[in-house]
């Protein structure tokens, strides 16, 4: 039982540092944040849970952060993402299309 | 295979010490604030993790309040620098 | 009656909430309960979102069944995130779509755009009405339809019987 | 250029100065006699887990009383110079939906969540302060992801007095129903079971005063900084 | 004793956010730094066994911090008049 | 020791930002910076060698004697300095939002943000 939840949370601290190495590496804003939110997230709950299945009794308030992080990361992500593309951030020279861009300009004609 | 187990532990331990390394290395190249601030999120993720970490190896439960606090407020700082660039604060 | 049922839905949940957080005694309900019905009546106009929340059997068993999809495209997503981290040449391709979606309620939006941004390749940016516009790191289709039927249609049939 | 050197000569002096302290200090390998009394004495007399607490309500009262009075005084100098604008006119960008909604979600958890460090400030880490903090970074939450809420002016300073003026008063039944010297001492409740929510006396009433104080003034803080300073 | 590793990288971070927090151009990238100072502080604290400092540190590091100072410079138009 | 160490440096480095910055936000973000060293400091001080957390529960090792008292038997750190620093830590939120209060009602005033065009005050 030991064992494998320390597997688990090998594997989580893989995933964070998968995370981190693509917000280092990607070339912008938008996919650092890709990388940022869904590694780390799925990174945060697989250590979290082997260190809940290691000690039994920590385990609902281990739960319970998960609960947590999976709600609130997401959403700062989101409005990090809008409030970038709002300040005029670009993206990146090898985007294809932009519809948000695209619709703003249209309302500002109208 | 329990004797493992520990050493195991030990090494994820260590793997997320180098994760926040690497996201500071972005905090500290990041053109804009807006890299910044991803940088710091994962910062503060990874904070998460090394807190109960830390209450693991002292065998404190009540070490882990802390890491609930972080994942309540952190986002606050996140969207407050948000709603700031994007002029809505 | 439908806000009847979103304050008793809010104290139930902070309620719990506060028996996880402390050990099961009965003074820890009593101040518990004390503590998230004054929550919940304070916030009432605020949780009234939880209104579109269906309680019925139906429901309970396509949550469950979302839980699992959503667990396995998170997985996807890591290991699609891992792959394209390491691969030296950085194979992406992004840029921002736009997704219609049929929910109505608020919850189930928020649900559903969360969702999104922790499913493979995709993030939610900016949400007006019933559009979605997402960052997609691969794009692979180009109108509003068959974008909605890759990244959208996943979660929504699921999210359509629980929250409508 | 010659301030710059002037600053650096500073630095290197004050580092100089305060170097041995730091150099000669070793960490000592066991408590000393004064930490070790309180120690004792919280779980003895007072019948508290927390030793931190114990000091901060306790042992130290009055250093607290002395505390939140600084920060009253900090909060009404931050009101005073910075006077309400009258006519709000918003010019703010709207917040997408998606944040909105997540508020309205969040902030009845993040609140519950202070109240909770508070009424356990005598069994886990956390207390007043931690809470008030809490509760008043929810409804900020709230005001940043609507533009239309408002904190009500006369609701934060009637919760700010009165809770004061109960704080005050908690210590005073101290010295009416235990004699003199004993000014916040919480034990005319009973002490109660150990790592029990309601034990210890009155420390647990005490901190939550202290929270729901230190809650509503860090809220005015925020209102005041919010809205105002155009005025002159 | 594994805890030295990390009580060496927090400290690495904290002083590098400080330098940082001083020689930056833009007072928004400063503050930034001035959150990353407060998040290794908290995590000192931590391993220094004092958990209420480290809680008191993050309810105030996280959000409250960042928010005064950032409705002082929406005020003053940027604050950037270096 | 370590700790002590990196709270010194700062504090100096707080000390440095509100000596040479003329814009008075960075004064005030070098301010933050010099409260967090101190209370650095006062923490590191508090410590004692390989003790744990100042809150007694089955974690910590205690022994009951004849009459009923508790004897504290594991090692615990100072918990003084952790009870100053905790009030400190928000009063020093305090402080810096009076101190930006300031600098707002200044710059409504002078218009400008540059420590160097108040020129009232010197001498």
């Amino acid at each position: 039982m030991l064992f494998i939840a320390s597997i688990i949370s090998l594997l989580g601290a893989l995933f964070l540092f998968l995370g981190s190495m693509g917000v280092l590496r990607m070339p912008d804003v938008y996919n650092r944040m890709q990388a940022g939110t869904k590694a780390t997230t799925l990174g945060t709950m697989m250590t979290l849970l082997g260190i809940g299945l290691a000690n039994t009794a920590w385990l609902p308030k281990i739960l319970l952060l998960i609960l947590f992080v999976l709600f609130t990361n997401p959403i700062s992500s989101s409005a990090l993402a809008r409030a970038a593309h709002f300040s005029g951030i670009k993206l990146t020279d090898r985007s294809i299309r932009d519809n948000l861009a695209d619709d703003k300009v249209e309302e500002q004609d109208a | 295979m329990v004797e493992y187990a520990y050493i195991i532990f030990d090494i994820a331990y260590y793997i997320s010490l180098i994760a926040i390394l690497l996201s500071f290395i972005r905090f500290y190249l990041g053109p804009t604030a807006a890299d910044r601030v991803v940088a710091l999120d994962v910062i503060t993720i990874c904070g998460i993790n090394l807190i109960i970490q830390i209450a693991m190896r002292a065998g404190r439960i009540v070490y882990v309040d802390v890491a609930l606090v972080y994942a309540l407020l952190s986002f606050l700082g996140v969207i407050s620098v948000a709603r700031y660039l994007e002029g809505g604060l | 009656m439908r806000r009847v049922k979103a304050l008793i839905l809010s104290y139930l949940i902070l309620t719990g909430l506060w028996l996880v957080l402390s050990e099961v005694t009965r003074n820890e309900f009593i101040i518990g309960s004390l503590v998230s019905a004054t929550i919940s009546l304070i916030f009432s106009s605020r949780l009234a979102i939880l209104e579109n929340v269906k309680l019925n059997p139906k429901a309970l068993f396509c949550s469950i069944k979302f839980i699992f999809v959503f667990l396995r495209e998170l997985f996807k997503s890591a290991i699609d995130v891992a792959i394209r981290v390491l691969s030296p040449s950085l194979p992406i391709n992004p840029g921002i779509v736009k997704v219609r979606t049929k929910l109505h309620s608020k919850l189930g939006r928020i649900v559903l755009a969360n969702s999104i941004t922790l499913t493979p390749g995709t993030m939610t940016v900016e949400a007006k009405g019933e559009y979605l516009y997402i960052h997609w790191i691969d794009i692979k289709s180009d109108d509003i339809e068959s974008a909605t039927v890759a990244i959208v249609s996943t979660f929504e049939k699921h999210l359509e019987v629980m929250y409508g | 250029m010659i301030k710059y050197l002037l600053v650096f000569v500073a630095i290197i002096g004050i580092g100089y100065i305060f170097l041995p302290f730091v150099m000669e200090f070793s960490t000592p390998t066991k408590l000393n006699p004064l930490a070790t009394s309180y120690v004792q004495g919280s779980v003895n007399e007072l019948n508290m887990p927390n030793v931190v607490t114990a000091i901060v309500v306790t042992y130290r009262g009055l250093d607290t009383l002395g505390e939140v009075t600084v920060l009253f005084l900090a909060t009404a100098g931050v009101g005073f110079l910075l006077k309400r604008k009258h006519d709000m006119v918003n010019h703010r960008r709207k917040c997408s939906e998606i944040l909105c909604t997540g508020a309205s979600l969040l902030t009845p958890l993040i609140v519950l969540f202070g109240v909770y460090i508070f009424a356990h400030g005598h069994l886990s880490p956390g207390g007043g302060f931690q809470g008030g903090v809490v509760i008043a970074s929810g409804f900020l939450l709230l005001v940043m992801a609507n533009i239309s809420f408002h904190f009500s002016h006369n609701l934060i300073h009637f919760s700010e007095s009165i809770s004061g003026f109960i704080y005050v008063l908690l210590g005073l039944a101290g010295l009416v129903l235990l004699g003199a010297n004993s000014f916040l001492d919480p034990r005319y409740l009973p002490a109660g079971k150990w790592l029990d929510i309601v034990s210890t006396g009155a420390v647990p009433i005490i901190y939550s005063i202290i929270g729901i104080k230190g809650g509503s003034e860090l809220c005015s803080v925020i209102d005041s900084l919010q809205h105002g300073g155009t005025e002159l | 004793m594994p805890e030295i590793f990390a009580l060496i990288l927090l400290i690495v971070i904290s002083l590098g956010a400080a330098v940082y927090a001083v020689f930056t151009k833009k007072t928004i990238t400063a503050l930034i730094a001035s959150g990353i100072i407060s998040l290794s502080a908290s995590i000192i604290y931590l391993l220094m066994a004092a958990p209420d400092v480290a809680m008191t540190e993050a309810t105030i590091g996280a959000g409250l911090t960042t928010v005064v100072f950032l409705y002082a410079m929406k005020h003053v138009k940027g604050g950037e008049d270096d | 020791m370590m700790v002590l160490i990196c709270g010194l440096l700062l504090m100096l480095i707080g000390i440095w930002a509100m000596l040479i910055k003329k814009n008075i936000i960075r004064i005030i973000i070098g301010f933050s910076i010099l409260d967090t060293g101190t209370h650095l400091v006062i923490v590191a001080i508090g410590y004692v060698k390989h003790a744990t957390a100042p809150i007694v529960d089955k974690a910590v090792n205690i022994s009951q004697n004849a009459e009923g008292g508790i004897q504290v038997l594991g090692k615990v750190v100072d918990p003084v300095p952790s009870a100053l620093v905790l009030t400190a830590i928000v009063i020093g939120l305090a402080v810096t939002a009076l101190l930006l209060s300031f600098a707002v009602r200044l710059y409504k005033v002078g218009n400008s943000l540059n420590i160097n065009d108040y020129e009232e005050l010197k001498w």
